[in-house]
């Protein structure tokens, strides 16, 4: 492998402590090293921006609603008329979809933008294999998934009985059955109540015939993912999401979280990760007096040491949404009479996607679009904040650098708003208008880089350029010293000069060089647990009895995994 | 206007994707020019010079260039006229898909028949097809919920089936008869057809007007006769059997009362 | 482009045009095939009778029989008796004058072959005809997808003719005559 | 002795039992018997080695004989082919296992083909009805553990997917439903009285071709409205107590196959059927599963969409962008219309199952099978090359009906130097990129030009 040095570039990195200082960084043999002989390849980074690898702690690229929603949207590859598919460079793969990228654009667009690690948010166990399909093709990316656990029938059983050393058994059997990386948790107990059309709308809403609360459920999680140790915490979807006043619920849900301490040898301090907070953050019953909540919950959050939170920025584009949260697509679809799709998984979970326009002239679509901003630029420890779109319910991830530009630069965001139809009704209904704050390129390292890879349990591979860590960097064509504006800074955020995976330039002037450029691995994590004869005899019985298919074909074979890399945890 | 002339050459052994055949990619190009604009018969890429010979220059603008299509290989052309906004296009003979799909402005004229596809998603301007169209005339696109927005279309003779899918708008006149599902899923615009339509007319409607001058084979189980009225259409007066449906479908409410989807048949 | 083949059935449509078969034949406004022959049958005056032999509805689906014998070979013996058959309504066997297991020759818009009539296994009712899924049903399958990509396996009219002596031939043999392919045997099992 | 490998994926329909029973020989090389399959399961897995299965690449002579040729002779013919051809058309991927149809995409865009399976006259129209206006579904675990209401509309699972009644639909005891039949009521709506009509409890007889206008009668019944006495053969009675079974239940579950994608009207018979199960879900709960047929035509649309954006009907032949427009891509339209030039069948049959029309257009172009047995396509065609059958000889992933992955399983050897689909398509993969290498074109359309300028 060579040596690579990237000389002169403005360097931010918190976990190296350099806040844009000139400073060399050195790759040999894909890690970060102290310094390299003088044989290595040069790269001029003068007058650039130079970062680790960003790290996206949300999204949907990979499973079968991404791909149902592939499937029902071919208007999404071909928006009306204007061809959203297209060979972008000459050695790669043909790139299609806006919304919803194929894996060949989804892996391609993140490497543009030096990204290096994505987290698949939602995997039901039972299309495990789907999920290792897609993560096996899509190009250079490191990628992991989080299996749903929170309206899975074992769960119930054991949280309900308080059993928790089943429940941790049993999580760990699906980790390593289904080479997942985490728990995930979807409107718990409401995706179960959806199998009869019913839905959990605050956490003490119990879940018909298993009796069981959505309080009960992710206290339950928590305890389990600390007593197993998991490299990264609960990862929570609330129920109640993007029904105006949902604010309370979201309250109650993050104030489980305070009797839990942090357990595992990965870095991580907090317990409990709550996903796209703007769709949490309403206030006023109707959508006629809908407003911002995103002060007060941010005050909260502020406040709880415990818990990390991202954004789910709305980036006011036609996009699809997707969640596993069933009973939200169908009432979201009853709203704009759109096509509604829907899957319910036996014992585990449910999915729903439906497309979903954020017009510029309505004025709830203008008012998610502040909240969103709002909660980025109220929080106060930028280790505990991170910017997603919930890709691609808020918006596809293709508009981070947008997302990025607004939280940088408060003229472009005003723009933005004052050119609303309905600005004076947001103005009103929201505090964006009176933020000055704009976000500093150090704190944008932060945001998109150590803190997500600190609460994956990453944080000595990931999101730094510190000796030892892996060798992804990012190069833009940005010189902090004059900082480019609005939709420059976008553009120049979208685009990185270089990009480096394990020390391999995939990306040279927003031009991908080659169709599978690098090696990437699939991340996943084998919990040690004692051995534990209720669980495997719960399991095989109701494998035998109300799953469809044989408990000798659940679990994903190794040759679906062709680069694993497994995080072993020894036993309690 | 000026006119630019293309005769083709030799029948096409597959068929020619002529996406630069508008008068917005000829305008402001001399005769070499467009010779070099870009057209393709499956991954082999060709010049339009290798397949058409050209006459005449391009009007400065879209707006003041017209197109005459000659040759006996139209039948085998597609996209010609896709998403013109302005100027002219004639095609002396038939036309393959896509005839002016996504067309948003500028008059095109058919003097043979149009095959599947043609006038996609078309939002303004004049098509005039003297032969007959194929399936899926001024249709949304796979999965699109907007179909037609607006424009007039004349087919003097017949049409095939899924006339008009997800119509919001403009105008479809059709001399001939119409094969199965006219309008389905329409929510606006007008279809006027004199002919007869065999079945299926008007299904999942919302909102819009079908006329059917010749009255339909098997009529919706979702539409029911409310009254008989006389209307002027297309510049004829008759008194018409007033049907409002898709009942079956959903329905929204403007100032109050339920909008409903109307399909007329001639009373006699 | 070779033309298609013109349809047997020529005399019997007004339109003429069927010399190529990608093109929509609409006859009275309409190109659904289950109302083509039943249409030009009424005008001769007869329900469904035309000629010596009847106009019924077919439709072509999957049979266990001929499931299993995909599995067992195409060009085997099971292939050809599970495929090579029309199962018909014992009424139209009465109109039609003759009983079951007689060779009858069936003739649609797209095509005509030679089956077995065999009376109905699964409940149809008199005008409606079904002939398993296969090479055969395929030979009298109109092509024309109403842009759609799917052709008209199910609902497309045909006109059934006694033929009690004519030879029901092997698909393979059957496809290169039509293809006009040099025929050497089948496989396997001549 | 013999020994039994259990768990056993069948691959022939889309119900994908996994659990078989095969007793195969000491030396892995025969199967002996085979437990819990249905007669075309059974029949598979006990005539692997029949008459008809070929072992070597043949290539068809002037004359119409075969003469056996090598697999790298069939492969570099099969490149070649494939370069030369303006548009060459990729059809079928329905019997094969994904890892292999993942490969085979990457090389229709390398050659610029267009990429078409089995759905495009199989469940097409459920695909088009799909994306028209969406699908509420669930998987047929659901169904087994909580439905008590299951409509069977223009299917027959009796003849074409015989295990599904006894293991999802109707006869097992889920969770929620342990009474198993009695506990639920089964409708069937058909045209004909099929061998599933006769297990159900109301067999509604639809007139052939009206599936579209008794599903917006009864969607117009839903909504209180009124309509005509009779429609399609069906009494409004009879309609109207349809609706009544269904509202009166907990889980109501619409399974649909060719009886509505092969009628007129084919992606709107669906598109109605879809809306009145989504108007059903303001009065209880409604899903609707369809019947694919083949064991991986389900697999095909899931590789084709992550790879290219779409579920079947892929058109890859501009090489810079991958277009779909089912009615011009779709393989009969393209292959009726004369508008590809060579045609490559992989796992499926074409000549059986396709109109005559399109077969004819087949065997006048340049063909390649990929199948392991002789059969229609392969007689017709110019060049067929042997493949391991996929669940027997080879394992791979394959998608049910309800999209669940499964992994199949190899039960025994495949015959002695018969490549798997996966092996042939990596190598002419290889081979495609040596012959352009050699040309010095970077893509397949210089390559033409390339060859034009050879022959001039």
């Amino acid at each position: 492998m060579t040596e690579i040095i990237i000389k002169n570039g403005h360097v931010f990195d918190s976990v190296s402590g350099l806040k844009g200082e000139v400073a060399d960084v050195c790759i040999k043999d894909g890690k970060i090293v102290e310094s390299v002989g003088n044989g290595a390849t040069v790269i001029d980074a003068a007058g650039k921006t130079v970062m680790a690898g960003a790290v996206d702690v949300h999204t949907h690229v990979a499973g079968p609603k991404v791909n149902l929603g592939r499937w029902y949207r071919p208007e999404d590859k071909f928006r009306l008329g204007e061809r959203c598919s297209a060979k972008m460079g000459p050695n790669t793969h043909i790139e299609g979809g806006f919304s919803i990228p194929t894996v060949f654009k989804t892996g391609y667009e993140y490497a543009r933008m030096g990204f290096a690690f994505l987290m698949e948010a939602a995997m039901p166990p039972l299309y495990a294999r789907h999920v290792h399909e897609e993560i096996r093709d899509t190009p250079i990316q490191d990628e992991a998934a989080l299996p749903v656990f929170g309206n899975n029938w074992f769960m119930f059983e054991y949280l309900k009985n308080g059993e928790l050393d089943n429940a941790a058994a049993y999580v760990a059997w699906v980790l390593r059955q289904t080479k997942g990386y985490g728990i995930k948790c979807v409107n718990p107990g409401g995706s179960e109540a959806w199998g009869w059309g019913l839905n959990c709308m605050t956490v003490n809403d119990p879940v018909p015939y298993f009796e069981i609360t959505p309080k009960e459920i992710i206290d339950g999680l928590i305890a389990t993912n600390e007593h197993l140790k998991l490299p990264h915490s609960v990862h929570l979807h609330s129920n109640n999401l993007g029904n105006p006043g949902n604010y309370t619920t979201t309250l109650d849900s993050l104030k489980i979280a305070e009797g839990h301490k942090a357990n595992n040898a990965f870095g991580r301090d907090t317990v409990l990760h709550h996903t796209h907070l703007q769709f949490h953050s309403y206030g006023g019953t109707t959508w006629a007096d809908f407003e911002s909540k995103a002060k007060e919950v941010m005050d909260y959050v502020n406040k709880q040491e415990n818990i990390t939170i991202d954004t789910g920025n709305v980036t006011l584009d036609e996009t699809t949404t997707m969640t596993a949260d069933g009973p939200f697509e169908y009432h979201l679809s009853a709203l704009n009479h759109l096509k509604w799709a829907n899957v319910d998984v036996e014992l585990e979970t449910a999915a729903g996607v439906v497309p979903y326009i954020y017009g510029k002239n309505v004025k709830v679509c203008e008012m998610q679009w502040a909240i969103g901003l709002e909660i980025a630029l109220y929080a106060k420890d930028m280790m505990r904040t991170m910017i997603t779109t919930d890709h691609p319910n808020a918006g596809p991830f293709t508009r981070y650098p947008r997302v990025y530009a607004w939280l940088m630069d408060k003229e472009y965001r005003d723009a933005e708003l004052n050119g609303f139809k309905w600005s004076s009704k947001v103005i009103d209904a929201t505090t964006l208008a009176e933020i000055d704050r704009e976000i500093s390129l150090y704190e944008l390292s932060q945001m998109t880089r150590a803190a997500p890879a600190k609460v994956l349990g990453l944080g000595s591979t990931f999101g730094g350029l510190a000796p030892g860590m892996n060798a992804n960097v990012a190069v833009y064509d940005i010189n902090p010293d004059n900082m480019p504006k609005g939709i420059e800074l976008e553009n120049a955020l979208s685009k990185a000069a270089y990009f480096f995976k394990d020390g391999v330039k995939c990306v040279e002037n927003g031009v991908v060089l080659e169709a599978n450029p690098v090696v990437k691995e699939t991340y996943w994590v084998d919990a040690k647990v004692p051995e534990n004869k209720q669980v495997l005899h719960d399991v095989s019985e109701k494998f035998l009895k109300y799953y469809s298919i044989n408990l000798e074909n659940y679990d994903v074979a190794h040759h679906y995994v062709p680069h694993p890399h497994v995080i072993e945890i020894e036993e309690a | 206007m000026d006119t630019v002339t293309i005769t083709l050459k030799k029948v096409p052994g597959l068929y020619l994707e002529c996406e630069s055949v508008t008068p917005d990619k000829f305008a402001g190009k001399n005769a070499e020019e467009i010779a070099a604009l870009p057209c393709a018969e499956g991954k082999r890429n060709y010049v339009l010079g290798d397949w058409f010979e050209i006459a005449g220059a391009a009007g400065a603008t879209a707006a003041d260039t017209k197109i005459v299509v000659n040759g006996a290989g139209t039948d085998k052309c597609k996209y010609i006229g896709a998403w013109m906004t302005a100027g002219e296009v004639v095609v002396n003979g038939t036309a393959d898909m896509f005839t002016g799909a996504w067309m948003e402005g500028g008059k095109l004229t058919v003097k043979g028949d149009v095959r599947s596809f043609s006038a996609l998603q078309m939002k303004g301007g004049e098509f005039i097809i003297e032969g007959r169209a194929w399936n899926y005339l001024a249709a949304a696109y796979r999965g699109d919920w907007r179909g037609m927005q607006g424009g007039t279309i004349r087919v003097k003779g017949d049409v095939g089936s899924d006339l008009g899918t997800f119509m919001n708008g403009g105008t479809i006149i059709v001399e001939g008869n119409a094969d199965i599902h006219v309008g389905t899923h329409a929510e606006g615009g007008t279809i006027i057809i004199k002919g007869k339509a065999h079945r299926r007319v008007g299904g999942q409607m919302v909102k819009g007007e079908i006329y059917v001058f010749g009255g339909c084979d098997v009529m919706m189980p979702g539409f029911k006769k409310i009254e008989e009225r006389e209307i002027e259409v297309d510049g004829e007066k008759h008194v018409f059997n007033v049907f409002i449906g898709d009942l079956g479908e959903r329905h929204p409410k403007s100032k109050g009362e339920v909008v409903y989807g109307h399909l007329y048949t001639l009373k006699e | 482009m070779t033309a298609g083949t013109p349809s047997p059935l020529v005399n019997l449509f007004e339109k003429e045009d069927f010399e190529d078969w990608s093109k929509p034949h609409l006859v009275g406004a309409t190109t659904e095939y289950s109302s083509l022959l039943t249409l030009q049958a009424k005008k001769e005056g007869g329900e469904r009778k035309y000629g010596n032999g009847i106009i019924v509805s077919v439709v072509t689906c999957t049979e266990i029989k001929q499931g299993v014998a995909i599995e067992t070979g195409k060009t085997s013996q099971g292939y050809f008796d599970a495929c090579s058959v029309i199962e018909l309504d014992d009424e139209d066997f009465k109109t039609l004058g003759i009983n079951k297991n007689t060779n009858v020759r069936v003739t649609s818009a797209a095509g005509t072959v030679v089956l077995k009539a065999i009376g109905a296994r699964q409940g149809l009712y008199p005008g409606l005809a079904h002939i398993p899924m296969g090479p055969w049903a395929n030979i009298v399958v109109p092509s024309y997808t109403y842009s759609t990509g799917e052709p008209c396996f199910c609902g497309f009219d045909c006109l059934i003719e006694p033929a009690p002596e004519a030879k029901i031939e092997s698909a393979v043999k059957l496809m290169h005559e039509k293809c006009g392919l040099e025929y050497v045997g089948d496989p396997h099992y001549d | 002795m013999t020994k039994c490998i259990k768990n056993v994926i069948c691959t022939f329909c889309g119900t994908l039992c996994d659990d078989l029973e095969v007793d195969v020989s000491d030396d892995g090389k025969r199967i002996e018997q085979v437990r819990n399959a249905c007669a075309i399961g059974a029949e598979k897995y006990l005539h692997v080695g029949n008459p008809g299965r070929v072992v070597v690449p043949r290539m068809r002579q002037a004359d119409g004989t075969y003469k056996d040729v090598s697999y790298d002779e069939a492969i570099d013919f099969t490149a070649k082919t494939l370069l030369k051809a303006k548009k060459p058309l990729m059809y079928g991927w329905s019997s094969t296992n994904c890892e292999a149809i993942a490969e085979g995409n990457v090389l229709a865009e390398k050659i610029g083909g267009v990429v078409d399976n089995c759905a495009t006259v199989c469940h097409g129209s459920s695909l088009l009805a799909i994306q028209d206006t969406g699908v509420p579904s669930c998987t047929l675990g659901e169904v087994k553990n909580r439905a008590d209401r299951i409509i069977f509309w223009g299917c027959n699972p009796a003849h074409a997917h015989p295990r599904h009644m006894s293991r999802y639909s109707i006869f097992p005891r889920g969770f929620f439903s342990a009474k198993g039949q009695k506990g639920r009521k089964i409708i069937c709506v058909d045209c004909r009285e099929t061998d599933t009509a006769k297990v159900a409890d109301h067999f509604v007889r639809i007139k052939q071709s009206y599936d579209y206008e008794v599903f917006d009668a009864l969607r117009t019944l839903l909504r209180g409205e009124e309509i005509p006495d009779e429609v399609g053969g069906v009494p409004r009675e009879k309609l109207q107590e349809l609706i009544d079974i269904c509202k009166g239940g907990r889980f109501v579950t619409l399974f649909f196959g060719m009886g509505l994608t092969h009628t007129l009207g084919r992606n709107h018979n669906i598109d109605a059927g879809i809306n009145f199960i989504r108007d059903l879900n303001d009065y209880t709960k409604a899903t609707l599963i369809a019947m694919r047929g083949h064991y991986n035509v389900t697999g095909a649309g899931q590789v084709l969409g992550w790879q290219y954006g779409y579920p079947f009907a892929c058109d890859l032949s501009r090489l810079t962008t991958a277009r779909h427009n089912p009615g011009e891509t779709t393989s009969v339209d393209l292959l009726v219309r004369h508008e590809v030039d060579a045609c490559m069948v992989i796992a499926s049959d074409l000549a059986a199952h396709f109109p005559f029309e399109a077969t004819r257009r087949m065997a006048h172009i340049p063909t390649i099978t990929l199948d392991p047995h002789i059969c229609m396509s392969t007689e017709l065609s110019d060049l067929h090359i042997p493949v391991a059958i996929v669940g027997v000889e080879v394992g791979g992933c394959c998608y049910r009906m309800d999209n669940v992955p499964i992994d199949t399983r190899k039960v025994i050897d495949a015959p002695e130097g018969v490549l798997t689909d996966e092996e042939v398509f990596q190598r002419i993969n290889k081979r495609v990129d040596e012959i352009l290498a050699e040309a010095g074109c970077k893509d397949a359309a210089e390559y033409l030009e390339y060859l034009e300028k050879q022959e001039a």
